[in-house]
């Protein structure tokens, strides 16, 4: 059964997702069970794929036992295993605040979710390019459907940006695949990034285009600018649940950008080496920039922290620009924070909508909430978290991000970073002292909420002390992490053992 | 002989295709155009055919038999869609 | 007990089903005959429900008949059309015929209909709601009643022979 | 051929691209499918174009590069997937907003 | 150890308020008060190891990456912090009890109060660059948490986010500096950084790390321009602001100074800028204390005036400055937490602090009046005070030490007009609350306070005379420690009250006849200053964030516009550019393979693809006509796949062809007939340049790689078609086995696909024309005759093909999913023609199980392989033989087809059946209480 | 092979051509919609017969033996190809086509039962 253990991360949301799936109506109860089950099950798997990533072998799994390149290959690495692990952590709390009613809302929630799931990580685990854009499209259609979930003409119109834009990517990835499979004749990343190193010069061109064609795919997945305009109102329109699993979504983009660049286009690429570097520098300040403003503008908690996420998103690929060891490992680490407590926060403004009645998450005065304590302690630590403060994980993930660039790097990104710290300080103050402080006035509004929900939240946010207090062997597995991802002869190596007798 | 046949069968059969074209771009009205898409679709199986004799091989003779299956769905399907608007009622 | 009405509904069908299997799988293999047996056996059972009306064929071999005399008329109708659309100088006299049905099927009437527009410059535009006529566009007719006649006497009698007796 | 393909490609490409510019969802779900149908025509054409070799092993000859056809195979059934979505989205769309713009609007401004 | 439970103690204290709030206040305060108390002891402990010298370091690893250490130190200077952190938070403590309310939360107030005595404690004590800023940016969240305790008060709101925007700015601006500064030290550890002072001053980043850590320490200590935060802070409960922003906080700014002294003073560049600032700084608070009428103010900007009075010192940086900083640290702090308390008691026993309402209070707070008079004594350096020490001290070093070169005089005379106004202010405060008679009558009937809740007061005011007294007693010692911290060596000093007849002395008996003349004749000063009173820097700060929103909300309008059509334009402008960088990098488009002949069919083809292509985007405005040109493309796609050898491509596209043409017609049917003509031309030829620029991209690169030979690793699935995978048709053997991963994931998508749009059409609110785009009636002949007899007919028929394409598709053309599409057509071509009533009554299973038992199949298929041994969807397949029927093949890879095959059939009958449904009864709900009663069918004008 | 087989086939082909070229002939220069109907419906048809014909005895002289899989596809269009032309010309008598003034017999009565009432405003025009 261990060998096996790479791929369970795909089997299990698939065959959870078929038993949810197989009826459309009623039995919530075993829905539930099922899911919850399914998802924890998913956490141990992830605990057992880190541990085994741990000891700083490579492992793949040739699926119908065809060895790379000619068969799907998935792969687990250190990076791949941290994600897994994150999205099962993340999953958790989605999944057991949507039980609280929010997966009654509309149909087949807890399938759909298991199978959001098996497109994510199915993308996390994959070495081969093609495969990725079947688990990207496995991971959007799902989205969609969840997106929708519970209905209302503000998700619908989201969903029509989300989804159109999607698609256009969706050809577009088509496109550049294919090219680099004209370019190149595989598919298995490993092996084009050996093909790559020994590239007849007349195919350069071919390879630049296509790579930077899928930076496109990959830069609007991960929202970067000018390629975010899909997420806000996505993120602010999705049910609650829905979106703090979709805080991983943007991830996905960037982990891919990041997989794929640092495989592909490392040094031994030649002249086609970090091809996509100085875009991602530029766009992830400019993304940093513009979200920077968003948060200021928003005028709605869930839009403020869809921007949230976008911030997230700049400071991440400002990390991949950097491309040294240290940054991706800085970037790492800010990833599993800034996944979980935008999760949680995207929960936790359910919760506070739900409790001021007409007002909602918009930050304007309302009612008081009955039970505005606990909340607004919680707003209190998940903004400090994101805003990047102490205690809390935020300050050191920035502090890492800040800590690894470099040179004329810092002149750009310290200010534009620290000025969106800013930013979102003054803009979550302004929302904290609004709907907490301001309205206090006037009769209590809303019921209690159920205890699920609160666990949900709690789950999520108790990452940013928990980062904190284990900010030592966490950032020890992202530096070695990255020190495995800028060596990435090693995973060719393993994955093609063959290759070097072959050239 | 038998190229010379094909090479004639071919040309007219493309040029019924042309027609077809002539048709479905001036209409006038959606029947019209309609029927030019549905004869499109039967003229397409002639040139599926053709295209296995120039080959020599039978691998195309489902993708006739499709189109022949198929193309007439699409037609029932406009006719009730001009018909009735909702096609499945 | 199993009657062979219940396992072969439609023999006929089952028949053709056999006979377009074998011409599928260009094989005339033993296995081929079994398996396009059984598929010419379970697939009239699976789709037997769709058939509301069970068209029954009295007369064979009166069906076999016709098929031929439609085919031949085809053919001859196909050169009178080429013949009537490929002579620009001549003047065509299209009509629009209402022709009264006999046929009661709905099975049976598209048969007709479907023969009707095979044949001689004809082509069945509509069959009344309630079924009992069944409009006719034909593109060169000198005489209605002819037609009419025509129709009846080659197409509409021996099916109801075959079908409805 | 190539010439004439890549033109092919091209023009198609444009052609649904342009349509996925209009403002309504309609032309738009046309032209991405128009778009979709270019993308299978591109990369189906990355193994090269074989006029006379289906890959179906029976010995001898050569043939199309299989590869490629399995994935525009695996890309038809996936746009295929996401049309279907995305125009009943769009159907949706209009029954909230009660028209059909991309963007929801009242009016048409432009 | 002991550090590092002196840290982290009242860390852990947090959890004492909290815990004990619900037992009755006394308690509550009692047991908060242990802590600060025991963490005081504790200090206090380490006196005589730091008095013999020891070096008090502890050190855990915490993140290295960073270096980042859980480190603390206790030296000199920590020392003095943390004696006025721990001591005067006591004394805060006991004060607090007194000062709130009844029924206010006490429990919280103290959380929130022992989080900031923690943090504090751990500034003092950081001997890690990061983690000082750890605990810095605490005191900003802590300050943040008490300025809006009262937080139904719009004031304490306000003044709470201005504290945390300007504290908080320079935070990050700090975070900037200390990053920056371990760079240049190599270390983040402190003693490190203290020692490379040289370096640092020496490194080319030097001024900008300097700026850098100088806006954090002037924004928290309220250096100009960054000081108008603190008047409003005020609006804290009392407690807070003596202890917060008069005694500690505010001298966070200071003491990082005095802590990075050694590392960062020794440059011009700090003996200009923070001398001026301080000096600025230092005037511009006293005159506005001067002119303010309410009580915390006065003391507020007071206490601007004080803390630029210390950045003066530290600015000069000779070691008797820095011993005189240190020294007034300590007065400044005595002095003004007692008059802030004072403050507190007036205000609490009057309900006023408005100093036109006040007047007289020596007749019923004789008590109150006399520690205020000292304490404001003490403030204005009154001889036998603290205060007038330190004061002293800074008059000579002003005088002793000269910067700004030439215009040296400047800072002596500047500190003079500081002193001037310090007495101005000092006997104003006093006389206007105590002695003069009140003007009107204050809200409450005055009183003087309970005893313990004077405490705190009197045993501040008493130190403030006993230091003034016998300052060599009192604190040589722990000045001493604390200048040899900053200093790095022993200091030589004598604290003495007299030191003859010299020119400080000169300026202090200047400073006290103007200044109390100054008093004199302030009404007359008030009129020059009316001016400016209406400047109110929380209206300025509020306006600008306002203006900030605004601007931020119209540039994210003007960026998104919410419009598709724009983002869409981004999407293929950031395409386009990225395909065009990799064009220009080509030196020639086309390779070494070379064009193909052509032929006249392939132009034909060629032709009709284009001219579908262009008549589809051309007739996009009316839409049934442009699905039949798109149908056109579809066709010729098709042929074109069946033209190079791709007889499955052919199929696949031919039956997904027809499905896509009535699905959007159902669609069509709901959707408005024509498309307005609303788009301006000029959007149309910049879309139309769009479009076709990447169309020409995609067709060079189509083209250049089709020229080019191929590298494929093709050759291996031709080689291993039959022997590995059983089947000859190499595209189908790759589908369901060499990437039968890829064809699970997508069904897996397929299946979502009917999911999600079952999703959509629940609850679908229709809009049904009840006539077509012309206003004519509908045909009433909703199932036409001959249709529906065809439609059976067709049906077996097209079940038998869809056997025959399934069972041959591993060898032959076809496979599951061709065969999936044909059943799904056939069964929708029934629903066509007879309508959903007819065809559910037959079709009376759901499809949804079709399509996830689909799904189920092909995952148990590729499950099963687990059970030999091999890794997920291996496959297996054996050539069997039996009697009669003779040699036949088995294989998984059929099965896992099978479950392709059902997942098509189920998920195209959701996509398309239940879009159908939508008009009739059978719509498709959700509730299962609804679906047992069919829904209403929308009404429908048909006839 | 044989020459007389080849010149079968080739008459074949040719005549099947011919067929579907005057179908489609038909359909674009005859002068209303109901006289276009016929062309494809019956020389297509048979065109396509006649090449499939064609097709058929090639593969039987090529491979050696009878193979009349061909004629499945014959089948399906003598299936679909009349009720298709039933269709169209009952859309076009639903949408009040033209016809031209010479044709005979006009269906006046029951043009009236296919069209139903009178006009109404579609809705796209009230709003949307
Ligand atoms: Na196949
Ligand atoms: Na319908």
């Amino acid at each position: 059964m261990i060998q096996h253990l790479i791929v369970l991360p795909v089997i299990v949301p698939l065959v959870a997702g078929i038993l949810l799936l197989y009826q459309r109506q009623g039995l919530i109860r075993y829905k539930r069970t099922v899911s919850v089950i399914a998802t924890i099950l998913m956490l141990l798997v992830a605990i057992g794929l880190v541990n085994m990533a741990i000891q700083g072998e490579i492992v793949y799994y040739a699926l119908g036992d065809w060895q790379p390149p000619f068969g799907i290959v998935l792969v687990l690495d250190r990076l791949s295993a941290l994600m897994l692990l994150l999205t099962a952590l993340l999953a958790i709390g989605a999944v057991i605040y949507a039980c609280a009613g929010d997966d009654e809302k509309g149909s087949n929630f807890h399938g759909l979710f298991q199978w959001q799931l098996l497109g994510i990580n199915g993308a996390f685990l994959t070495g081969d390019l093609f495969n990725l854009f079947v688990f990207f499209e496995v991971l959007l259609l799902a989205s969609y459907a969840l997106l929708l979930h519970g209905g209302g003409k503000a998700r619908i119109q989201a969903s029509v940006h989300y989804v159109v834009l999607n698609l256009a990517g969706s050809s577009l990835f088509l496109i550049a695949v294919g090219i680099l499979y004209g370019a190149t004749g595989t598919l298995n990343m490993a092996d084009m990034a050996q093909r790559l190193a020994n590239l007849p010069a007349e195919r350069e061109g071919l390879v630049t285009a296509g790579a930077l064609m899928l930076l496109v795919v990959f830069g609007l997945k991960a929202a970067v600018v000018p390629l975010y305009f899909w997420l806000p109102r996505a993120y602010a329109a999705a049910p609650a649940p829905v979106a703090a699993l979709f805080a991983i979504m943007t991830k996905v983009g960037i982990y891919a950008i990041l997989r794929v660049y640092t495989l592909m286009f490392s040094d031994s690429a030649g002249t086609l080496a970090a091809l996509e570097q100085s875009w991602i520098w530029w766009l992830a300040l400019a993304t940093l920039a513009v979200a920077g403003v968003g948060v200021i503008a928003a005028r709605d908690l869930r839009l403020l922290v869809a921007y949230l996420v976008l911030i997230s998103v700049g400071t991440l690929l400002a990390g991949v620009g950097i491309r040294s060891p240290e940054a991706i490992s800085a970037l790492l680490y800010y990833l599993v924070h800034t996944t979980l407590v935008t999760g949680g926060l995207f929960l936790l403004a359910d919760m506070i909508g739900q409790q001021r009645g007409k007002a909602g998450t918009r930050i304007v005065k309302g009612r008081p909430m009955v039970q505005g304590g606990g909340l607004a302690l919680l707003f209190f630590i998940g903004s400090i978290a994101v805003i990047g403060m102490p205690p809390l994980s935020g300050a050191i993930g920035k502090a890492l991000v800040l800590n690894a660039a470099e040179g004329t790097q810092r002149l750009w990104l310290w200010p534009l970073l620290l000025l969106a710290s800013l930013a979102s300080l003054i803009a979550l103050s302004r929302a904290g002292s609004t709907m907490f402080w301001r309205s206090q006035r006037g009769s209590l509004s809303g019921s209690v909420l159920p205890r699920r929900q609160w666990l949900g939240v709690i789950w999520l946010l108790s990452a940013a002390p928990l980062l904190v207090a284990l900010a030592g062997p966490i950032s020890a597995y992202t530096q070695a992490t990255a020190e495995q991802l800028t060596n990435p002869q090693r995973l060719i190596d393993t994955l093609l053992p063959d290759a070097e007798e072959a050239l | 002989m038998l190229a010379f046949a094909l090479y004639i069968t071919l040309a007219l059969v493309v040029m019924a295709l042309l027609m077809n074209l002539y048709r479905l771009v001036i209409g006038p009205s959606m029947p019209d155009r309609v029927l030019a898409m549905d004869t499109m679709y039967v003229n397409s199986i002639a040139l599926i055919v053709l295209l296995g004799l120039w080959l020599n091989s039978k691998t195309y003779f489902e993708s006739a038999l499709l189109i022949a299956m198929l193309g007439f769905i699409s037609t029932v399907a406009v006719c009730k869609y001009v018909l009735r608007g909702d096609i499945i009622e | 007990m199993i009657t062979p009405r219940s396992w072969l509904p439609t023999p006929v069908l089952s028949i053709l089903l056999l006979i377009v299997w074998l011409l599928l799988v260009r094989s005339y293999a033993f296995g081929q005959f079994v398996l396009g047996g059984t598929l010419a056996i379970v697939i009239p059972l699976l789709t037997y429900r769709f058939w509301d009306a069970r068209p029954r064929i009295k007369k064979p071999f009166k069906l076999l008949r016709y098929g031929l005399r439609v085919l031949g008329d085809i053919v001859t109708a196909n050169f009178e059309v080429a013949y009537l659309i490929s002579n620009p100088w001549r003047t065509l006299k299209p009509h629009f015929i209402e022709y009264p049905l006999i046929l009661e099927e709905r099975f049976t009437i598209t048969l007709l209909a479907s023969t009707i527009s095979l044949t001689p410059g004809t082509v069945s535009a509509n069959l009344r709601m309630d079924g009992k006529s069944l409009l006719i566009h034909a593109l060169n007719v000198d005489d209605e009643e002819a037609l009419i006649e025509q129709i009846r006497e080659r197409y509409e009698r021996p099916l109801k022979e075959i079908y409805e007796c | 051929m190539e010439t004439l393909y890549a033109i092919t490609t091209g023009v198609l490409t444009a052609c649904g691209l342009y349509l996925t510019l209009r403002g309504r969802t309609f032309p738009v779900v046309v032209g991405l499918t128009l778009t979709s149908y270019a993308v299978n025509l591109f990369l189906f054409s990355m193994g090269g174009l074989t006029t006379d070799g289906a890959a179906i092993v029976h010995g001898d000859g050569r043939y199309a590069d299989p590869l490629p056809q399995a994935l525009v195979l695996t890309a038809i059934v996936i746009g295929f997937a996401m049309t279907a979505f995305v125009v009943i989205l769009a159907m949706r769309a209009r029954s909230e907003a009660g028209n059909d713009h991309v963007d929801g609007k009242k009016e048409d401004r432009e | 150890m002991t550090l590092l439970w002196i840290a982290l103690l009242p860390l852990l204290g947090v959890l004492v308020p909290a815990l004990t709030a619900q037992r009755g206040r006394t308690l509550c305060s009692l047991a908060t008060g242990i802590v600060p108390a025991i963490a005081l002891l504790l200090t206090l402990m380490q006196l005589p190891a730091l008095l013999a010298g020891e070096a008090l370091r502890v050190s855990v690893t915490w993140l290295p990456e960073l270096g980042l250490e859980l480190a603390f130190r206790l030296d000199g200077l920590s020392l003095l912090f943390n004696l006025l952190i721990l001591g005067i938070g006591l004394l805060i403590l006991l004060y607090a009890h007194f000062y709130l309310a009844k029924d206010e939360p006490y429990g919280r107030f103290y959380a929130f109060l022992i989080l900031f005595m923690a943090s504090m404690v751990g500034i003092s004590m950081s001997d890690n660059l990061i983690l000082l800023w750890l605990f810095w940016e605490l005191t900003s969240l802590s300050s943040f948490l008490l300025i809006g305790f009262w937080s139904y008060r719009g004031d304490a709101r306000k003044g709470a986010r201005m504290a945390l925007t300007i504290t908080g700015a320079g935070g990050l601006a700090l975070l900037a500096g200390l990053l920056l500064l371990g760079d240049m030290a190599g270390s983040y550890r402190m003693d490190d950084v203290l020692a490379s002072g040289e370096r640092i001053v020496a490194d080319g980043r030097y001024p900008i790390m300097l700026a850098l850590v100088l806006l954090g320490a002037f924004t928290k200590s309220a250096q100009f321009p960054f000081h108008f935060w603190l008047p409003h802070a005020m609006a804290a409960p009392t407690p807070v602001s003596a202890y917060l922003h008069s005694a500690t906080m505010v001298k966070a700014g200071i003491f990082l100074m005095a802590r990075l002294h050694p590392a960062i003073a020794d440059s011009e560049l700090w003996s200009v800028v923070v001398p001026l600032v301080g000096s600025i700084t230092l005037l511009y608070g006293a005159w506005f204390a001067l002119f303010k009428t309410d009580l915390k103010a006065i003391l507020a900007f007071s206490t601007i005036s004080h803390l630029g009075l210390i950045t003066v010192l530290l600015g000069i940086g000779s070691p008797m400055a820095v011993l005189a900083a240190l020294f007034h640290i300590v007065n400044h702090a005595t002095f003004k937490a007692a008059l802030f308390m004072s403050a507190g008691i007036i205000d609490h026993e009057t309900g006023t602090r408005e100093l036109k309402l006040l007047g007289g209070l020596r007749k019923t707070m004789p008590v109150t009046a006399l520690l205020s008079t000292l304490a404001a004594a003490a403030m204005a350096g009154v001889p036998l005070f603290n205060g007038f020490l330190s004061k002293e001290m800074f008059f000579t070093e002003t005088l002793a030490t000269p910067v700004l070169g030439g215009l040296s005089w400047l800072i002596p005379a500047l500190a003079a007009v500081g002193g001037i106004l310090s007495v101005a202010y000092s006997v104003r405060l006093v006389h206007a609350v105590f002695y003069k008679p009140a003007k009107e009558a204050s809200p409450k009937k005055p009183h003087e306070p309970p005893h313990l809740m004077r405490l705190p007061v009197e045993i501040l005011v008493v130190l403030c005379v006993v230091v003034g007294l016998f300052p060599a007693f009192f604190a040589t010692n722990l000045l001493d420690l604390a200048t040899q911290a900053v200093l790095g060596e022993p200091l030589d000093f004598h604290l003495a009250i007299w030191h003859g007849v010299n020119l400080p002395l000169v300026m202090s008996i200047i400073a006290f006849a103007v200044g109390i003349a100054m008093y004199w004749r302030h009404a007359d000063l008030r009129r020059y200053l009316q001016p400016f009173a209406s400047v109110d820097a929380r209206r300025v700060f509020e306006r600008f964030m306002i203006t900030l929103s605004y601007r931020a909300e119209q540039a994210i309008a003007a960026l998104d516009g919410n419009s598709l059509q724009r983002f869409m334009g981004w999407l293929l402008l950031a395409a386009l550019c990225m395909g065009v960088l990799g064009l220009v990098q080509m030196d020639i488009l086309s390779g070494s393979k070379g064009n193909q002949p052509t032929d006249g069919i392939l132009v034909f083809g060629a032709g009709m693809l284009i001219f579908g292509g262009i008549a589809t985007a051309a007739t996009h405005r009316y839409r049934l006509i442009s699905l039949l040109m798109l149908s056109i493309v579809g066709l010729f796609v098709a042929l074109t796949f069946a033209r190079f050898s791709a007889p499955d491509l052919a199929l696949t596209q031919l039956s997904v062809e027809v499905v896509t043409m009535i699905l959007l017609m159902l669609a069509l049917f709901f959707l408005p007939q024509r498309t307005p003509r609303e788009s301006s031309p000029l959007r149309n030829v910049r879309d139309m340049l769009l479009a076709g620029a990447l169309g020409l991209v995609v067709a060079s690169l189509n083209y250049a790689v089709m020229t080019r030979e191929t590298l494929s690793i093709s050759s291996f699935f031709m080689a291993n078609s039959v022997p590995g995978g059983g089947g000859h048709n190499v595209v189908n053997v790759i589908l369901v086995d060499f990437r039968g991963f890829d064809t699970l994931g997508e069904i897996t998508v397929l299946a979502l696909a009917g999911l999600a749009i079952f999703k959509l059409l629940n609850r679908l609110r229709l809009f049904m024309p009840h006539s077509d785009g012309e206003g004519r009636v509908w045909s009433p002949d909703r199932y036409p005759a001959i249709l529906t007899s065809i439609s059976m007919t067709l049906l077996p028929l097209a079940l038998l093909v869809s056997v025959f394409i399934f069972l041959r598709g591993h060898n032959q053309p076809g496979g599951g999913f061709i065969a999936g599409l044909i059943t799904a057509v056939a069964l929708i071509l029934l629903y066509m023609a007879r309508g959903v009533e007819w065809a559910q009554a037959r079709l009376d299973f759901p499809f949804q199980p079709v399509a996830v038992v689909g799904v189920a199949i092909a995952t148990l298929t590729g499950l099963g392989s687990w059970l030999f041994g091999h890794p997920f969807l291996t496959s297996a397949f054996g050539y069997f033989s039996l009697p009669l029927v003779g040699k036949f093949e088995l294989a998984t890879a059929l099965l896992f087809d099978l479950g392709v095959y059902l997942a098509v059939v189920g998920a195209t009958l959701m996509i398309l059946a239940n879009l159908g449904k939508v008009t009739t009864a059978h719509r498709p709900v959700i509730d299962p209480k609804e679906s047992d009663t069919p829904a209403q069918p929308p009404a429908k004008e048909s006839r | 092979m044989q020459l007389v087989i080849e010149a079968i086939i080739s008459l074949l082909l040719i005549a099947g051509g011919v067929f579907v070229f005057i179908g489609s002939l038909g359909m674009a220069h005859l002068r209303d919609f109901y006289m276009r109907l016929h062309g494809p419906t019956k020389a297509t048809t048979l065109g396509i017969g006649c090449m499939l014909i064609a097709s058929m005895v090639y593969f039987w002289s090529v491979e050696g033996k009878p193979d009349i899989q061909e004629m499945l596809i014959t089948l399906f269009l003598f299936i679909t190809a009349p009720v298709s032309a039933h269709l169209l010309a009952k859309t076009g008598l639903h949408l009040q086509l033209p016809h031209i003034d010479t044709t005979e017999g006009k269906p006046v009565e029951l043009r009236d039962e296919e069209v139903g009432d009178k006009p109404v405003p579609h809705p796209d025009r009230g709003h949307g």
